[in-house]
């Protein structure tokens, strides 16, 4: 703006805004608090129910936290581009040169920050549910593996959600190109989460190296995400 | 007065441009060329290629052959950086539902680097203040909700406004406001093209009328 | 674009060249010599039996696939490179998926062919299959994004993006069964050192398999990048003829 | 001829009608009566309930208070029964995407019981037959939609027509067809109410005109 | 119509319309065939990889199949709303006066085809990936049990669609809804699909009975649906 031709927004700036968004459309529609966590609680509830064995519930209770987690993703990225499809939003932001990598870390955020409600209370509930240990060791490891896994579940569903969010057929689309793609998100929280559990009887420092995966994951969709975003929304 | 690089006069400058959509040519071959200052009224029969025009001149779609250039910025290379310098409304208003108009139009004000004065400017300049001011968009009449989009375009000082069918919706006073802000940049130096069908009405705000027709332009004389 | 091929008559738009012909009848023999080698000259392995005389199918498809699915990468990002950026890279990425999509389908199945006969089942939740499945249905969405629709360029440039995130799978695929302990073979061939030692004719069968099954990589992508290319072509001349025809109802418009 | 039953010459008969839309009284107390064979034009501000009277009318939305008749038929009680008598256009269109604009039409023709050759009827006096009708309705052009969706309404034999801005997107030709339509209707027995903010225009089609403000309904001399 | 009056079709004739309707959709846009199939199948892999024992697999694989097709429904039942909300064809409908039970009828039939094609793909998946045994002798039973579980889900889904189609936050609303309601179909589907593998040693006559749960359950819900539908979308 310094030459006085009105610009648009910083990358920052432009995060920040798309985030605060985000997050006040959340709070206005509580879509989260009053229909994914319940969702998500009756997914791990439906677990439980097939599975039908307490034996082998203990035993994949953190399995189940993941996969539960990942059924929820899918949701919410359908839902956060909903949002800016409904009535052209997401057009009007391209139009507006709105930077694209500022979009894509405003969304992530905003997705990030939800995520991270939703995998603190599915824990919650598989100590509850499933009897899984909790042990006070294991709860750094925890607490990582929850945020990098977060991050990489935003960075990749808010990627893969904004190249399905044009296409007609969306709703189906999106869970083809995701799911493959976070297999390793879901193996390597598991694991890690089993040795931060302690589930049969995985020592915690073997939790570490999957920890290193999902960092990698983590960064590389976050990177990927940021440089690639524009592209994949431009015509 | 809106800035704008001195010597580059000739805003839009197309020379037998192709847009397509999915396999079809929307645009065949269309030339056209607007100096700055001007209001340029788009006109023709539906499915004629007016949207795919302005879509065309703002940088969202691309360049398939032909020559074209806005603001100077070759559309065939470079159309990513004519987005932040044009304004443009579509057939969407492009709201969110769940939040209130002010908040929809600080938003939109804010992308583009308007300030608080600026946005607040735009909503009383489309006479959102008041109770509407606070009210979530969802619940708006259609008319409403154009507003609140046009209140967001208003925000931003654009050297080029893409307007597409911009009066549908609104009532007698909001047309009337609206060519008054348009006139009122077209005056301080920006550029306006419009696309409608209310000819009568717009023939009274532009400077120059242009006809569409089948993917290609004519020019009609002045009003 | 590719305009070398527009000077050509449309009698030469096919997609065979006397190379690829030459190279159809080498594979031919090639593919010939390969049974004649796995099915009946080739010894029958210590362990597996007669069985083993699946891999010389199964591990060049898997070989052949990972090939593919990297040449997808590298065009990508020729595509991608505004230096080298042209749509023939694009079809080549493309042309090539197919190829490797087809590749890792030959080595599902043989792998499950396979697994009945010494594991006693057709698939298992080992990682090494699940990590294959995986690849293959990112490159069944691969192929769908391709297929979104749009014009060439945004095909091209959504489909480069998916391709490179896609074949980052790869080093999973083929680490899976150290990152996991697994029934599957280790990295036998191309592993670090492993005590376990191939009859030097199994040996030789199996570097014939993977000869042959790279012809028939070869001449698969350089036949369906053609086709690519023909098929855009007909959506460019089909332009042409929208645009002449979009033109006249101009005129008769006219007053 | 549309068939009417005889003795039901007071088509819409509204008095002190309250319809709410979420806890806001969109309609505040209106009062109406309108007689078959009229073309009655609503005009008034954004906001002012336009909407909500035409889905009133055309049993969308309950009656919260006050009285209210259409086509003889109580809105209190059974508003169900004036939908299959009712033709209605809202803002949006109501068309599926995947499906080509003649699939479309016919569908919405057949919904209500009409025979193919009227279907066809309503595709060629919209101007849709040609190249249009095979065409999926995602890939039409804004005004293209709105086409479609005024030759599905077209394609049934509506008692009472109930248009919320059906202009709007229309190019010159398409409302002059439209007009058309109208007036035939409206002379065959049907009658018409019309929302819309192109006063020129709508007045020179309707008989009689009423503006609607701040959920009122005040009467204005025939034009 | 014998009164001259132009009225709307009857309610057979509207259920034919809108089903034809929908499968023509489909036919066009090909979501089914190219997207949902195979993000049931990734569910499954995704399942037994969660699992990871061949043993528990072998036992639960009558589970997953249908835990497999739920969640596809919920992927099914809002892109099937979806088409009717975009362009606000479904007010189009009520305001056309065409039956309410009609539509209800319609949407259901279509999702039901759908959903068997699917249920077929996905069980002939089970028999290869989870080793689960097919006797011909189940064979009778698997199909009715097939045919009425899906004639309840479809049924239950185009209810509970319709609900959650005007509402805000659909995305998320439907699979709160849906989910416990088919509680009962997942188990009852299950224990019948199981004694039809002859999974852990059970007798193909014991699923008569579960079959007996899954016939009263589409019924229930079928006339629910057909009574239930006008009012529910109305305002
Ligand atoms: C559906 C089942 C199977 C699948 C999906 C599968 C997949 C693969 C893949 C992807 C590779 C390439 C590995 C790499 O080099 O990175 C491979 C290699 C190989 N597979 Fe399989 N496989 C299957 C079953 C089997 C079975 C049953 C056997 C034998 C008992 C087998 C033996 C081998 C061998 C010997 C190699 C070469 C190993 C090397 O040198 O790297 N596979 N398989
Ligand atoms: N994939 C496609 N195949 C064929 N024709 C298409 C396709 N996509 C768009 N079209 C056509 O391209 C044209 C698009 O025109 P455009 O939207 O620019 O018209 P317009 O002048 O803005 O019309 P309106 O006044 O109705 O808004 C239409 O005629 C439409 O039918
Ligand atoms: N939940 C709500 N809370 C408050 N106000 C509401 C609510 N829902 C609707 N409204 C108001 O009700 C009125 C609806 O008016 P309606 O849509 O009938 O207007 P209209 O005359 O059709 O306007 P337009 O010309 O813009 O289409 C608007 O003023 C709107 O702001
Ligand atoms: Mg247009
Ligand atoms: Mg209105």
């Amino acid at each position: 703006m310094s030459n006085s031709v009105p610009g648009s927004a910083g990358v920052i700036a432009t995060a920040r805004l798309i985030a605060a968004k985000d997050l006040r459309v959340e709070r206005r529609s509580r879509v989260l608090l009053n229909q994914v966590l319940p969702f998500a609680l009756i997914v791990m509830v439906m677990f439980a129910f097939a599975l039908d064995s307490d034996a082998v519930l203990e035993r994949v209770a953190p399995g189940l936290v993941w996969l539960a987690t990942l059924f929820s993703v899918l949701v919410m990225v359908s839902r956060s581009f909903a949002v800016e499809t409904g009535d052209g939003a997401l057009d009007q932001l391209r139009s507006a040169g709105v930077p694209a990598t500022g979009i894509f870390i405003g969304k992530m955020l905003a997705l990030m920050v939800q995520l991270m409600v939703l995998v603190a209370l599915l824990v919650g509930a598989a100590v509850v549910l499933y009897r899984a240990h909790f042990s006070w060791a294991g709860g750094v490891l925890l607490v990582t593996t929850a945020t990098a896994a977060t991050c990489g579940l935003a960075a990749v569903g808010t990627l893969y959600g904004g190249l399905a969010a044009g296409a007609k057929g969306r709703e189906t689309l999106l869970p083809l190109l995701l799911l493959p793609v976070v297999a390793p998100v879901l193996i390597g929280a598991t694991r890690a989460t089993e040795s931060a559990f302690g589930t049969n009887g995985i020592a915690i420092s073997e939790g570490w190296p999957w920890l290193g995966l999902l960092v990698v994951f983590a960064v590389l969709f976050s990177v990927a995400g940021a440089v690639a975003f524009g592209p994949l929304l431009d015509e | 007065m809106i800035a704008h690089e001195p010597g580059i006069d000739v805003v839009i400058d197309l020379s037998d441009a192709v847009a397509v959509l999915g396999s079809f040519p929307a645009l065949a071959g269309a030339t056209l060329s607007v100096n700055r200052g001007e209001i340029v009224l788009l006109r023709g029969p539906n499915g004629a290629g007016k949207t795919t025009l302005l879509r065309l001149c703002a940088g969202l779609i691309p360049l398939e052959r032909g020559h074209g250039q806005v603001l100077g910025i070759d559309l065939k290379n470079d159309r990513e950086l004519v987005r932040h310098r044009v304004g443009v409304i579509g057939h969407n208003n492009g709201l969110y539902g769940d939040l209130t108009v002010s908040e929809n139009v600080r938003f939109w004000g804010r992308t583009v680097g308007a300030t608080r004065a600026e946005v607040d400017a735009a909503l009383r300049r489309m006479g959102l203040d008041g109770r509407l001011a606070d009210l979530p968009v969802s619940r708006l009449s259609a008319g409403q909700k154009r507003r609140t989009a046009l209140a967001g375009l208003v925000a931003r000082r654009a050297e080029l406004w893409l307007l597409d069918e911009p009066h549908a919706g609104l009532d007698a006073t909001g047309r009337d406001e609206l060519d008054q802000v348009l006139k009122m940049a077209a005056a301080a130096g920006a550029t306006v093209m419009v696309a409608s069908h209310e000819l009568e009405r717009a023939a009274q705000l532009a400077t120059r009328q242009v006809e569409v027709v089948a993917g290609q332009v004519r020019e009609i004389g002045a009003p | 674009m590719n305009t070398s091929m527009s000077k050509h008559s449309p009698r030469d738009r096919v997609t065979g060249t006397p190379f690829t012909r030459g190279l159809g009848v080498v594979i031919l023999a090639g593919i010939t010599l390969l049974i004649i080698l796995a099915i009946f000259v080739s010894p029958a392995d210590v362990n597996q039996g007669e069985s083993v005389r699946i891999m010389y199918a199964h591990v060049p498809g898997a070989w052949l696939a990972y090939l593919a699915f990297v040449v997808t990468g590298i065009s990508s990002v020729a595509y991608l490179w505004k230096r080298t950026r042209s749509l023939t890279w694009d079809r080549i990425a493309g042309a090539s998926a197919e190829v490797g999509v087809l590749f890792m389908g030959i080595s599902l199945v043989t792998g499950s062919l396979w697994g009945r006969i010494t594991w006693g089942t057709y698939w298992t939740w080992d990682a090494r299959l699940t990590t294959t499945a995986f690849l293959f249905v990112t490159y069944i969405g691969y192929l769908a994004v391709r297929g979104l629709g749009g014009t060439h360029q945004q095909r091209a440039r959504r489909s480069a993006v998916l391709a490179l995130l896609a074949v980052l799978e790869i080093p999973l695929v083929h680490f899976s069964v150290q990152l996991w302990n697994t029934l599957h073979q280790e990295a036998s061939v191309a592993g670090r050192g492993t005590d376990v030692e191939m009859d030097g004719l199994m040996l030789f069968t199996l570097f014939l398999g993977v000869v042959v099954f790279t012809l028939m990589y070869v001449w698969l992508v350089l036949h369906r990048q053609r086709s690519l290319a023909l098929d855009d072509m007909l959506d460019d001349s089909g332009l042409d003829n929208a645009l002449t025809a979009r033109r006249a109802e101009a005129q008769g418009v006219a007053r």
